[in-house]
């Protein structure tokens, strides 16, 4: 099998959108699924957290954020300068890839997990810092010279969003719980983990086809971005998790988590700070493009190149 | 029909779902009682939205006010929403119980 | 337009949906032939009702009607549940089909 | 009012779910510009549609147009779907901006 | 106990319907329910099917599905001559008897196993297969000398209806990811099976009781062909697997199969092709009388029957 | 961990509301989840039910029940003329606190298992029984002296009502199917049971902080009641169960039954039949002060009560 199974749920969910098929996945089954993920992601890491010393990860997170966030800084004059597209769009997908994707995440662990590669858990920390600091950027870079960004209310839109209350309370609460406290919970968060990701991946396949014509309409440039930013900044996790030393399931969650594009916190952050963006371009190249990718061919890559630069770097 | 029917506007507004944040504020800016909010599907100009997530679901809110709201209304998502997102209004004549209430 | 269309009344209610069993029943005592309901959420005098759960969920319940019917609906509303209960109704003017059927 | 405002038609269609994949594209065969559509029960006459299952759903869809086009689809409605479907149409007078969208 | 435990919760539904109690099942879950049904059934043959040749069961399937397709031939005449139905109604019904209701399959799976009756998963095929033929010529009864089917629209629907895709895109990835790649997933697909069928009988109760109005007005003609068309289906079936050499346990299934009558596909393709049928006595049949006929005496009747014929067969 | 696991999952869905986070679960969920609560709690009552004589329990229910009913007689007085409330409000939430809450049962269950504390899975039947009769006193208290109560519609929406119908149902069939019918049901119902338990309580967490605003309007006397009212009542339980000669841990689900105030169908059947009380008051003082309350510090202290008690009553 070249694929992780998980991924077959992905493609049927496409397939079905591709031929018109009258399966719909309820939006209410979708939020369900997505509370669930977080919620279980959160608590995974926040179990294996308690079992570390997290001072520890300060400097390791300090460097990891600030890394990340030179992805959308370059992201952006590549998409204005030579793809030509308005600030406001080269803004908004900049934020998209620079924040992070956590069902990629999730397929990544999957992945590491099925091949019997050790990571840690406390790798869910990494995930939550990331999401917020590339929207900032993002807007910052929108917003350049005008001045007139309701930064409170961005802030806001993002730390009481979903994701962050869902995987920091997650976090928390696996935390102050441990693994003797969490236990009877285990049968739902970590059993059903895998079965429910299937799941939403078949939804998340319906979805992206939904996107595929939107893509049309962006054209070559933005395909290619889509596809060549996620190897750019896998190798640039690679590359970080070599100078922090990080093993080599880190090396590949972390280039997995730059390589990603978020497509729950960034549009909905984006359609309120950039309004005059496009949706149909960022969400058509991240949930379209990117993420397929990264499920099929990127976290293999990252695996790849994290595998042979590990024994160059070290 | 029953006399004790006054007449007042219906404004119904459908838009983007993520936009519910924004715009029921603005709402009661412009001097909105009350509103009522269904989940909706649908298909413009923008393209279909087919409520499968969040980022492609309608929201339809409907106001009853007098005349001078639902035009501080209409002009308000002329002026703020209607450039950036994907936003139809229309505004119908409606008879309703309590005119005090709206 | 279309010369099939007759004219008769559409009367809209939105009210708690605890109160869907009790106020069916009620519409088909005044006439009401049929109803059409979409489930809610809202904002009134009584507060936000953000359909968390059943109690702090709303319906909207519209009914085609000739306007004698309408007005016995406005009535029955009026007298029956308008003190109690959250509830706002609104009629307006439409064209139907087969008017025999409303 | 707002002077922006321009008289369309606003046609709503309650019909049976299963009905959807049918009836969207003859609606814009017709000439409808767009759609908004919710998820609905009822009752009428062909019995309660509770909502517990697709086959016992409603939707109900509206379409903003002009007089010609809201002629066009009632008169579709009538020769292609009454007949054999559970289905209401009523047709309402709106005022809306960006008259040249619908 | 006479009855498998699942069935209970039908009852308990039925009885919450008939009491007019305000319990009821969001419509939304009832369809995340049956999505999770169909592909847990589709991954659980797919998985057994990568045990076996797939060619082997070629044969069997053209028999299978050729005799099923006497069973709609057989009710048309029943239906339209002696039961004065309008064409239309006898066609549609017809097409609902042929066709075939997957959690009676689900519940017949579930009886065999409480019993210890082995059974082979690669069954569901036939299950896949034993949709759509019926459905054909239920249209082609009901449209004979007129001529106007949309057979590609009506080929569309039920080829891309979710029944279709979810069984067999569920057979595919468990064919493909075989036993060891879909065990992450058994948690969920198959550990939560019987609970989940629990749950949407409890639904299927609810659904059932609002069909026992349309009964009354249907007639007692009606009523008795929902009984009777199950039992001489069933035992067509036992014949069939006897003549195939199937074991008890598939003699069984394939027996609920004929005797089952769909109403998750057969009624949405009912409705557009053969729009003037009622769908009250078609849906008011099949599910009012011969889903809990199967359910509470059928299955067990088949199993008798198989049990006393594959003796007097063999 | 002074606290159940499960607890932090409810303060982390009232932080959620309290910082206005977006984080909502469908209303479609909610009903989901209680749906399989209330079926988990009596399927499991059912099964050990089928372990004892049914007979036994007759007496100790007629004095639970009994002695249940002085709750709201109690509670009126001290509402109505001590708190000023209008009749028809003080009878409401003397209705409200008569009644029980499902979910603070099933927590109570959970804090004694986790502490390995035995107590009798029949306890659900006094759970069952002791939903409706305080309801009927709130009513009779409302409408003494004015007669006009539609009884029958009342009792009506109770027995009917979901709760009544899932508990109930739930109890016959795990009595009817036994632990071993019910065994292939156990990954769902029991295995499942405190994730989702988890789950409801995020759920109830984010309703109860959209309760806290009620609070403001309802004065100090109200929120002082939702404190005291358990308190007394759950005294009132560990006395009782010492009269009964009740296990420890069966005296803390006593305790917890009479201490907790319902918000399913209390409000139900007070908003049908005492229209004019004010539910804000009522499911403000129930959901936003006593069931967070008995959560947090009444359990405990029931525990403690009962553990105390129980050396001097024997
Ligand atoms: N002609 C129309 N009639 C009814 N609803 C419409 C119409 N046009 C647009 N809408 C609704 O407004 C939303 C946004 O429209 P648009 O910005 O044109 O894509 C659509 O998704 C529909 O729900
Ligand atoms: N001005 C209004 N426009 C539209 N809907 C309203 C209005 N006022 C109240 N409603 C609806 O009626 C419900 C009950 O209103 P109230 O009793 O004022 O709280 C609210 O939850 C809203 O859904
Ligand atoms: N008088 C009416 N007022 C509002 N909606 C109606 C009315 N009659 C029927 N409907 C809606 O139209 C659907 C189909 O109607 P029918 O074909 O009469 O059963 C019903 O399920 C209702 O949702
Ligand atoms: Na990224
Ligand atoms: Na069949
Ligand atoms: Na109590």
């Amino acid at each position: 099998m070249p694929f992780e199974p998980v991924i077959l749920f992905f493609m049927l969910g496409l397939l079905a959108g591709v031929v018109r098929s009258d399966l719909k996945i309820p939006g209410v089954v979708y939020e369900a699924l997505s509370i669930f993920l977080l919620l279980a992601i959160g608590l995974k890491g926040g179990v294996e957290l308690a079992r570390h010393d997290v001072l520890e990860l300060a400097v390791p997170a300090l460097v990891v954020v600030g890394v990340a966030m030179l992805i959308p800084l370059a992201c952006f004059p590549v998409l204005h300068k030579l793809g030509r597209l308005p600030r406001s769009d080269a803004a908004s997908i900049a934020a998209h890839y620079g924040s992070v994707s956590v069902v990629t995440f999730a397929v990544a662990s999957s992945f590491l997990a099925s091949r019997a590669v050790p990571a840690d858990g406390y790798m869910t920390v990494f995930l939550a810092l990331l999401e917020l600091p590339a929207l900032l950027v993002g807007v910052f870079l929108a917003r350049r010279g005008q001045g007139q960004v309701q930064w409170s209310t961005l802030l806001h839109e993002v730390l009481a969003g979903k994701s962050i209350v869902l995987l920091a309370g997650g976090l928390l609460i696996g935390w102050l719980a441990g693994a003797d406290g969490i236990r009877p919970l285990d049968r739902v968060f970590f059993d059903l983990f895998k079965g429910m990701l299937a799941f939403f991946l078949l939804e998340m396949g319906l979805v992206a086809a939904g996107r595929l014509g939107d893509l049309r309409r962006a054209g070559p440039f933005l395909v290619a971005f889509a596809v060549l930013a996620p190897i750019c900044a896998g190798l640039l996790g690679v590359l970080t998790a070599g100078f922090l030393g990080f093993s080599l399931g880190n090396a590949v969650l972390l280039a997995t988590l730059y390589a990603s594009a978020s497509y729950i916190a960034a549009p909905a952050a984006m359609r309120i700070a950039v309004p005059e963006a496009n949706p149909a371009l960022s969400i058509g190249a991240s949930l379209g493009i990117t993420f397929p990718f990264n499920l099929m061919a990127g976290i293999p890559l990252y695996h790849w190149l994290a595998t042979h630069l590990q024994g160059v770097l070290s | 029909m029953s006399p004790a029917l006054t007449p007042k506007k219906l404004v119904t507004i459908v838009c983007e779902a993520e936009l519910e944040a924004l715009l029921l504020p603005e709402l009661k800016r412009q001097g909105a009682r009350g509103y009522t909010l269904t989940e909706a599907r649908g298909q413009g100009d923008r393209g279909v939205r087919d409520g499968a997530w969040r980022a492609s679901s309608n929201i339809r809110i409907e106001v009853l006010c007098d005349d001078a709201v639902a035009g501080k209304i209409v002009d308000m998502l002329q002026t703020r929403f209607y450039a950036d997102y994907g936003i139809v209004v229309f505004v119908v004549d409606a008879s309703v119980l309590r005119p005090a209430k709206f």
